[in-house]
């Protein structure tokens, strides 16, 4: 059961790889390996049960909590050309 | 007017799990994976969240560039102040049994001060690091 | 009997877990523009990531572990709009057109 | 399966690795070396590595897209076209990669149980550690007890490392105010929902 679903996750993790290496703009790229992320904390979990050990369901709660920080500083990055800008919110519009 | 409403509010409601999750993989490395380096750098993305989402001049009020610096000595001095401990107690350098009576509740406390230091010093050094590139921007020319 | 009836449903969460995520990343690589892939991007997310754990949280049992699957997926919940709602903002900010106003100019 | 597993995830790594190394822009390149983490701890998790999966994870995730773009700020966005062509560093690596597969053919096989790495110290710790340290975590028990040492070496590097890295982005005491009354007086009115129009920053 848990072979099938890797397999399924690994399937969909080279699709989106694709979209990562296509771009064709940033945000893609952003958007693809934020699927990616999702992709492998649950590939991690699934790996857990695997590997007949599921107590690793810990590195998912990482990556499920911390990943997005990433995506974040890209965008922050791309919006202002720093990572320590202060007022943010009166731009943008 | 805050066109940001939505990523302000998430953050502010995920950052205490986050720190929570940090002490978790701290206290838990004894048990599981995890111990004061991944803890530490855990509870510095919790910051860098912060300071990337509401402003670098705030997350520096919020934890002052003084701190932060002082914190990733003090992890050393954590650590090696462990090891003189157990030299003070008639032990070897980081040899934690003779810590206390009982040579299993000495080891367990003398990790747990270890991984403290490791987690403070991590975590100082995460913040610093962090500071000092996100405060600055490329001259032109 | 319960195993069986446990297992039964294991296989029909993961395998449409499975669909809805393979289905979600076909839509990320053939949509035609970032905010139509943001859409399928979202169903990898929630429903995708959702069914698949709840297929595992029905082989746990009910134990710590099941708590910490569950907490995976509120978590899930929480990060990956916040990053996708960022990540539209930003494009629109950074002038990527929405693709039907490609076609309305001509 | 594992096998299956090793292989997709092995070839999925490569495939990054060269995408890496074609793509010009340096903030895809950022987003391309987020891939390779998680990869990575993908990778570690099937060696039953989870403790460096667990660093992996999060410094991966955490911390270091974030340094990277620190960096690009410094730094710019693209690569410059190199003005010449490596042929001689190009053959140096061809060169030093050969030696290096050559050399694992000497290597003892992978997880065989008589290899060297599992005959010296390991039993030790691994039979040991129960009743010596008392901590149900092999890891942590080698890493804060038994190589103790280890680990306070690698806590003063990681502190020395900050010591660099102030001493080249030297921030110093001009940046302890970091942003004047006024600036903060905005900030806390934008907070409330009543911003003024304008940037300080500029």
């Amino acid at each position: 059961m848990f072979s099938v679903a890797a397999a399924g996750i690994l399937v969909s993790m080279c699709l989106a790889m694709v979209r990562a290496l296509l771009g064709p703009t940033v945000y893609d790229r952003v958007l693809a390996v934020n699927t990616f992320g999702t992709k492998t904390v649950v590939l991690l979990a699934v790996i857990g049960f695997l590997t007949g050990r599921p107590d690793w369901v810990d590195l998912s709660l990482v990556y499920a909590l911390i990943n997005f920080i990433g995506t974040i500083a890209v965008l922050k990055f791309f919006e202002f050309g720093d990572l320590g800008h202060q007022r943010h919110t009166l731009e943008g519009d | 007017m805050d066109d940001r409403v939505i990523l302000r509010i998430g953050t502010k409601f995920l950052i205490p799990f986050i720190l929570l999750f940090a002490l978790y993989v701290q206290f838990h490395g004894d048990y599981g994976p995890g111990g004061g380096f991944q803890a530490g750098v855990i509870f510095a993305a919790a910051f860098v969240l912060y300071a990337l989402v509401y402003g670098l001049g705030r997350a520096k009020e919020v934890l002052p560039p003084g701190f932060v610096h002082t914190c990733s000595a003090l992890g050393v001095m954590i650590y090696a102040g462990t090891g003189v401990v157990t030299m003070l107690k008639g032990g070897l350098f980081l040899d934690y049994n003779v810590l206390l009576h009982d040579p299993h509740h000495g080891q367990h406390w003398g990790i747990f001060s270890v991984e403290f230091g490791v987690l403070v010093t991590v975590f100082g050094v995460m913040v610093s690091i962090f500071y000092a590139f996100a405060g600055r921007r490329r001259r032109e020319g | 009997m319960l195993g069986m009836v446990l297992d039964v449903l294991s296989w029909v969460s993961i395998l449409g877990g499975l669909f809805f995520m393979l289905v979600g990343t076909v839509g990320v690589l053939r949509m035609p523009d970032v905010y139509t892939r943001l859409h399928a991007a979202g169903m990898t997310d929630t429903l995708g990531a959702g069914f698949l754990i709840l297929g595992m949280c029905f082989q746990t049992g009910f134990t710590l572990l099941t708590l910490r699957l569950l907490l995976v997926y509120a978590f899930l919940l929480f990060t990956s709009p916040i990053g996708t709602h960022a990540l539209a903002r930003a494009a629109l900010s950074g002038k990527v057109e929405p693709y039907r106003a490609h076609v309305d100019e001509e | 399966m594992d096998a299956v597993v090793d292989i997709t995830v092995l070839a999925l790594l490569g495939v990054t690795a060269v995408a890496l190394l074609r793509i010009r822009n340096l903030v895809a390149v950022v987003m391309l070396s987020g891939i390779y983490s998680l990869l990575c701890a993908a990778l570690y998790t099937m060696l039953d590595a989870v403790d460096v999966a667990f660093t992996e994870a999060a410094v991966g995730a955490g911390i270091s897209t974030v340094l990277m773009l620190g960096t690009l700020a410094l730094v710019g966005r693209e690569t410059k076209n190199p003005t010449r062509r490596p042929i001689l560093p190009m053959f140096v690596v061809l060169v030093t990669g050969g030696v290096l597969i050559y050399g694992t053919s000497e290597m003892p096989p992978f997880g065989a149980p008589d290899n060297p790495a599992h005959l010296h110290v390991a039993p030790r710790y691994v039979e040991e550690s129960g009743h010596e340290v008392g901590v149900p975590n092999i890891v942590t028990s080698v890493l804060a007890s038994y190589r103790g040492y280890d680990t306070m070496g690698e806590t003063t590097v990681i502190f020395t490392a900050l010591v660099g890295v102030l001493l080249l982005l030297a921030t110093g005491p001009r940046n302890r105010r970091p942003w004047s009354a006024d600036e903060r007086r905005a900030d806390r009115e934008t907070a409330e929902g009543k911003g003024t129009e304008g940037d300080a920053h500029g």
